[in-house]
């Protein structure tokens, strides 16, 4: 329960310390902004632990590219630019629905959130239908990483790992970046799912939509991992 | 209901009508389960932690016991083999999966969470005057998360066994036949954890503390927690990519750390010592906290140089990440990267010896009380200050070359972890037991133990320091015979160790119940926990106290020779 | 006089001498004795600041402890100049012992042109050392091994006294770790990679050779000794029969490589060990780990060399280092492979 | 929402309601364009072969991308100024860690090219000639845009002999 005092100390609070307590309010806050800021921060502080996971394999990228410019540079012609740009118009128009969401609870408009969070999935899982292509087609020409890579006019043949700084490197780091920000693809879409259930139950308004906002910071930090991501990986020669 | 000051609240707490503690609030293993009360949390971490502390520290006893005598006579006889060589092998298996045990489960189990969760998680809020952490859901869960880690870890030692030492270092950890991927998705769970009690704390302290109290009136051992929960924050997560990648060399074969195919193994121990070292300031910087708590109150005199120790907390969390290179100085690294780091991490050591000078100087002119806390917190000073100066040794890059990977090593960390960590512990949880529990423990077996546990630990350690500048390297099972004097010596006191921990373990837990009443303010502390009743009711404070003074202005301070200024 | 005192020579020659078998072992190289007086400076500063501090703490807590309940106690809460005095001098005493460290640790890397190449390689258990310039390459040789009683692996590495000696190590699976405690001196061993430093070595004597980065099962046992020779001994070990190169001509190759590389796991006595036994197992055929079969020929022999976590006999664990065609190349293979089938064929006796 | 005084100062302005401002829709609709154009431009400029400069301009542009998404789309631009903090410390700290494993590794041939060799071993277990990477850039940007580039020395240029 919120305790405030008259400017001076001492002087009885202006009215009952027990108000209407709001259903969103968890008990041990004492104002609504309070939980909303802390919620927020502890969202950014999130998102930061999420910056840093993904650096470590920025930085895996940027060390096989030093010591093996050349291999990098020739092993990503297979990547097809067309469907990485696809994909990034994807991601950017997803961000720009669910910031749109977000600004539809703020002013209330419970009609246009419902649509703009059902864009964002909608979006997301084109997202990840044409990355399935982009798979598909590696693992038809054996793109694979490390031990797996059985591409033949490239490597010889199986038992002796490909010749040293070959391209099983770059495809194992390709996975693996493009691989975990899929998986993090997928759970913004369970989680905005979720959202989008309390939203039909109208659960958000101006007054407390930070649920909303929450899981748009996330998405957008998915956005922007993906923004790096995709120059890096495709178009960098 | 008018908001009551400090001070009202400490003179008035005692008497008033009691309301049920947050013990008495609700029974029944569901409520305690699945509570969201950051003081149950808190008691089931302090529980979890040190059960495994006891795992792991019957097991340091057992291949302590094995490494009495050169050669490996002890596990000889639990092995079966056909022939002596087949059981020499398997032996020596046992060894390294016995030291990777105690490694991996004291580091991921034991040490990383002990101080933060169990005593954090109880007295952050508390100390705080806030009702709760920020987020109480999500406190339970990473409590759900490090139980279900550390079980996975277990699982995979007990089963196939790991032996790659809790440091993992390919190619060895990629080629061995042992549970490494097991063990790995272990502490990987285990690790989230850690960044979630983290995110909670930083949040809790930016946004949850009683009207009045700012920056500067908040209890140093909070300033040690949020220092400590930046590491948590900035540190944890490159772990969890370390492991994946090392995962991922394992079952794809990647390549990154597969020097056959391009990677380079120093890269690996980059990737790990970026998380480890700041890990191992996670796990020193909260026993500062314990520490400037104890001898503060106990002496019953201001802390001398509260800024001094609140800054160096986080200037050490910050510096903390840019010296991890001095793991890595005999490894490979090149010459102009092993001088760099060997330069910062003299910048590390400033911070340190800032604390213990401001402790020593509390000291003086005080009214010291020789409570077992009080012990605990000057055998802190005393064990603490001999595993910082030999920090020294490993810095200065010539030395280390000689005692890399000695025992000069293992003492070190250990004077570090146990003689800080394991001591401020110690001593956090004799100087909040009577708030946490409504109940004393007694005080001269306290006392008697705390002495033991002084005698077996330098009994322990020490001699392995000379071990380490004789050469006996780190990790072996078997030694040559010129460095059997120190092994002696180390084991008896390990038994010692041993017995005053196991005695101390017992009479905490019969106090429990049997302990005598406990006031609500036995020490006199001034800070917001003493405050309220022992042990606390469920939602902490009758009213949300707020705060005009700093929390160490004990009443017996003598203001009219006021030499020092606010 | 002036160096020797201001490197703590004088107080290391005092007190040094008496208990330098206390903490450190003998001085048998230039790097050692650069490096000793650093250690006893550090020694002795941290002991001074230590007693220090504790006489601090001990003379406070007996002077200052609680006579009366209630006792007034000072209101002192900071001391600006003192805190800046217990911070600025430990800094400073810092980066001196920063630059002198950092100067010794450099100049390992910088070896003298006129020094002795050596070679160092670590493998799953032994080092093996050539000597490119001299035809000699020590390679482990068994023993019985003082501390186990067992049959064990060591190698002896014979050094000149007084000349500048150059180590260039590598290793051939996991990370090792080659470490002269005499001369104060280890150096990773990375697979594919060479890392190395230099030293004279200037005691004659034998020395203990450990390997100080965690390597498996048997690491404590990757031991050997080091023998500092003086001139005249080191003409004659020239001259001598010891450590011979691995002649691939001579009938014995094979059996040399089985020695150098294949003994510490597998034996030809017919009892398994870490492996299994090569007695008899040539034309055997054995059950696999997945419950298949195989018979032990070329092939078989060759893929578990290239590639040893294909097959693996059953009961046995995998983890046998990977001997590319770098570490043998096909001669010393089918040398290998006619070491085995002297050892008896057929696969008739277990 | 009442405020919270203690002795005349107050306390944690941000405990009473912050008044949400509310942006125009014509702001996200010109955030929305400005990012697709950014994007067809750096797929554009990915065709003309920059060599060496590609990767530089490529992360300007994604730099400026992700700043339009943080800056409106993360409304960190009104917000309050402790996250932008956190933010950016993250990127700090990301930086050392880039920068202080690149120190390592571009120097490793400084003083000692042949035991500092960085040598790759081929097929045969012989240590490849390897010539120094042909525009010796180091590590790229880390994740989300921050702003300096570790720098790291060049190689040595001559290679190491084989053996």
């Amino acid at each position: 329960m919120t305790t405030t005092t008259a400017p001076h100390g001492g002087a009885a609070p202006p009215h009952g310390h027990d108000h209407d307590h709001p259903s969103f309010l968890a008990h041990h806050f004492d104002t609504p902004a309070q939980q909303e800021a802390s919620a927020k921060m502890g969202m950014w502080v999130f998102l930061a632990t999420e910056i840093l996971m993904f650096s470590g394999l920025f930085l895996a990228y940027a060390i096989a590219r030093w010591a093996y410019p050349e291999m990098v540079l020739e092993a990503h012609h297979h990547l097809s630019i067309p469907m990485g740009g696809v994909n990034t118009v994807v991601l950017i128009t997803s961000s720009f629905t669910v910031a749109v969401g977000v600004r539809a609870a703020k002013i209330d408009n419970q009609k246009l959130l419902q649509w703009m969070l059902l864009a964002t999935i909608f979006l997301a899982g084109c997202f990840l239908v044409v990355k399935y292509f982009e798979y598909s087609a590696k693992f038809e020409h054996g793109l694979l990483p490390g031990r797996f890579y059985t591409a033949d006019y490239i490597a010889k043949d199986l038992t002796v790992p490909s010749p040293l700084g070959g391209p099983h490197t770059f495809f194992g780091i390709y996975f693996l970046m493009t691989g975990l920000h899929g998986v993090h693809v997928v759970l913004g879409m369970c989680v905005m799912t979720w959202i989008y259930l309390r939203a039909r139950r109208g659960e958000f308004g101006p007054h407390f939509f930070t649920p909303v906002e929450n899981v748009g910071l996330y998405w957008h930090l998915v956005d922007l991992v993906w923004i790096f991501l995709f120059p890096l990986l495709y178009l960098v020669k | 209901m008018a908001t009551t000051t400090v001070e009202g609240a400490l003179a008035g707490a005692a008497h008033d009508h009691r309301e049920p503690s947050y013990i008495q609030a609700s029974s029944g293993l569901k409520a305690w389960l699945f509570t969201i009360d950051h003081k149950r949390i808190g008691m089931m971490y302090l529980a979890s932690v040190w059960t495994f502390f006891f795992i792991a520290g019957a097991l340091a006893l057992l291949f302590r016991l094995e490494l009495l005598t050169p050669n490996l006579d002890l596990l000889l006889h639990l092995v079966g083999g056909e022939n002596a060589a087949m059981i020499h092998a398997k032996a020596l298996d046992l060894y390294n999966k016995l030291f990777t045990l105690h490694g991996g489960l004291m580091v991921f189990a034991f040490i990383v969470p002990s101080i933060p969760a169990s005593l954090g998680n109880f007295f952050l809020p508390l100390m705080l005057g806030a009702k709760d952490v920020a987020f109480p859901k999500l406190n339970l869960a990473s409590y759900y998360l490090y139980v279900i880690g550390a079980s996975v870890v277990v699982y995979a030692i007990l089963g196939a066994g790991l032996d790659t030492g809790w440091t993992f270092y390919t190619p060895y950890s990629t080629t061995t036949g042992t549970a490494v991927t097991t063990a790995t998705l272990g502490v990987f769970i285990m690790g989230f954890s850690s960044i979630l009690t983290g995110l909670n704390f930083i949040v809790t302290i930016h946004k949850m503390r009683a009207p009045g109290m700012t920056w500067n009136r908040m209890p140093l051992f909070l300033w040690a927690i949020y220092a400590t929960s930046v590491i948590q924050i900035l540190a944890t997560p490159v772990l969890a990519i370390t492991l994946l990648l090392l995962v991922m060399e394992r079952t794809l074969g990647i390549g990154i750390f597969d020097p056959a195919m391009g990677g380079d193994p120093v890269l690996f121990q980059h990737f790990f010592w970026f998380y480890s070292h700041p890990a191992v300031y996670i796990m020193i910087l909260p026993a500062f906290g314990v520490i400037s708590e104890i001898i503060a109150v106990h002496s019953k005199k201001h802390i001398f140089g509260y800024w001094a120790i609140a800054i160096s907390s986080v200037a050490i969390a910050i510096i903390s990440f840019l010296v991890w290179g001095h793991h890595m100085f005999v490894s490979g690294q090149s010459e102009f990267a092993a001088v760099l780091f060997s330069f910062l991490t003299f910048a590390v050591a400033v911070p340190t010896a800032i604390k213990v000078f401001s402790w020593v100087a509390t000291l003086y002119k005080g009214s010291i009380s020789f409570t077992t806390p009080m012990l605990y917190g000057l055998m802190f000073l005393f064990t603490f200050t001999i595993g910082g100066l030999t920090g020294i040794f490993l810095g200065a890059l010539a030395v280390d070359v000689h005692l890399h990977d000695t025992y000069f090593v293992v003492a070190h960390f250990h004077y570090v972890m146990m003689g800080g960590t394991v001591v401020a512990f110690l001593g956090g949880i004799h100087h909040w037991w009577p708030k946490m529990t409504g109940r004393m423990y007694p005080e001269t077996l306290g006392k008697i133990c705390s002495v033991i546990i002084f005698i077996g630990f330098n009994l322990t350690f020490f001699p392995q320091f000379i071990a380490g500048t004789q050469g006996m390297p780190r990790r072996y099972a078997t030694y040559v015979d010129q460095y059997t004097i120190y092994h002696e010596l180390s084991t008896v006191g390990s038994l010692i160790l041993g017995v005053g921990l196991f005695i101390v373990a017992i009479y905490l837990l019969v106090s429990m119940f049997k302990g005598k009443q406990a006031s609500d303010n036995p020490w006199g502390g001034a800070s917001l926990e003493w405050a309220t009743q022992s042990p606390p009711i469920e939602h902490n404070f009758h009213d949300t106290p707020h705060v005009d003074t700093d929390p160490y202005n004990f009443p017996n301070i003598d203001r009219s020779a006021s030499i020092g200024h606010h | 006089m002036m160096r020797e005192f201001l490197t703590g020579g004088l107080l290391h020659g005092l007190l040094g001498e008496a208990q330098s078998s206390v903490w450190m072992p003998p001085e048998a190289s230039t790097f050692a004795s650069d490096m000793d007086p650093l250690f006893y400076f550090i020694l002795y500063l941290c002991a001074f600041f230590f007693v220090l501090l504790m006489g601090a703490t001990l003379w406070f807590s007996l002077k200052y402890r609680e006579k009366t309940p209630g006792q007034r106690t000072s209101p002192i809460k900071h001391n600006g100049r003192l805190e800046f005095l217990w911070s600025a001098i430990p800094t400073v005493l810092l980066v001196v012992i920063f630059a002198w460290g950092q100067k010794g640790f450099v100049s390992l890397a910088t070896p003298p042109a006129d020094a002795l190449d050596v070679r160092v390689t670590g493998q799953k258990w032994n080092w093996t050392i050539d000597y490119p310039g001299l035809n000699k390459s020590c390679g482990p040789t068994s023993v019985t091994d003082p501390v186990t009683g067992l049959q064990g692996l060591q190698t002896d590495f014979y050094v000149p006294a007084g000349q500048p000696v150059k180590l260039t190590i590598s290793a051939t699976d996991v990370l090792h770790s080659f470490y002269i405690p005499a001369f104060r001196l280890k150096r990773d061993a990375v697979p594919d990679r060479y890392t190395g430093y230099w030293f004279t070595a200037d005691e004659p004597g034998v020395y203990d050779l450990f390997c100080a980065e965690y390597c498996g099962q048997q690491h404590s046992e990757m031991r050997g000794r080091v023998h500092v020779l003086t001139d005249l001994e080191w003409r004659a070990f020239l001259k001598s029969s010891r450590c011979p190169t691995l002649n691939p001509d001579a009938d014995d190759y094979g059996e040399k490589l089985y020695e150098a590389n294949c003994k510490t796991c597998h034996t030809v006595d017919g009892s398994p060990k870490v492996g299994p036994s090569f007695k008899g197992i040539w034309g055997k055929t054995e059950s696999l780990a997945d419950g298949s079969t195989v018979v032990v020929d070329d092939n078989y022999v060759r893929e578990s060399l290239r590639n040893p976590n294909a097959k693996i006999v059953a009961g046995f664990a995998p983890g046998m280092s990977v001997f590319d065609s770098g570490k043998l190349d096909d001669r010393a293979v089918n040398a290998l492979i006619d070491f085995i089938k002297s050892l008896g064929e057929g696969g008739d006796i277990k | 929402m009442a405020t919270t005084y203690i002795r005349g100062k107050q306390v944690e302005p941000e405990m009473e309601a912050p008044h949400h401002d509310v942006a125009p829709m014509s702001l996200y609709w010109k955030v929305f364009g400005a990012l697709l154009v950014l994007t067809c431009l750096t797929v554009a400029v990915s065709y003309a072969d920059l060599g060496k400069a590609s990767l530089a301009v490529a992360m300007v542009v994604a730099v400026v991308k992700s700043t339009f998404v943080v800056m409106y789309f993360m409304h960190l631009k009104g917000d309050d100024r402790t996250f932008t903090f956190i933010f950016l410390s993250t990127l700090v700290f990301v930086g050392i860690f880039f920068g202080l494993t690149f120190a390592d590794l571009s120097t490793r041939d400084a003083v000692n090219s042949e035991w500092g060799y960085h040598g790759w071993a081929n097929e045969k277990g012989q240590i490849i000639e390897r010539t120094a990477p042909a525009h010796g850039e180091g590590g790229h940007e880390a994740a989300a845009g921050h702003e300096a580039a570790p720098t790291e020395g060049h190689p040595s240029p001559e290679a190491a002999p084989t053996h």
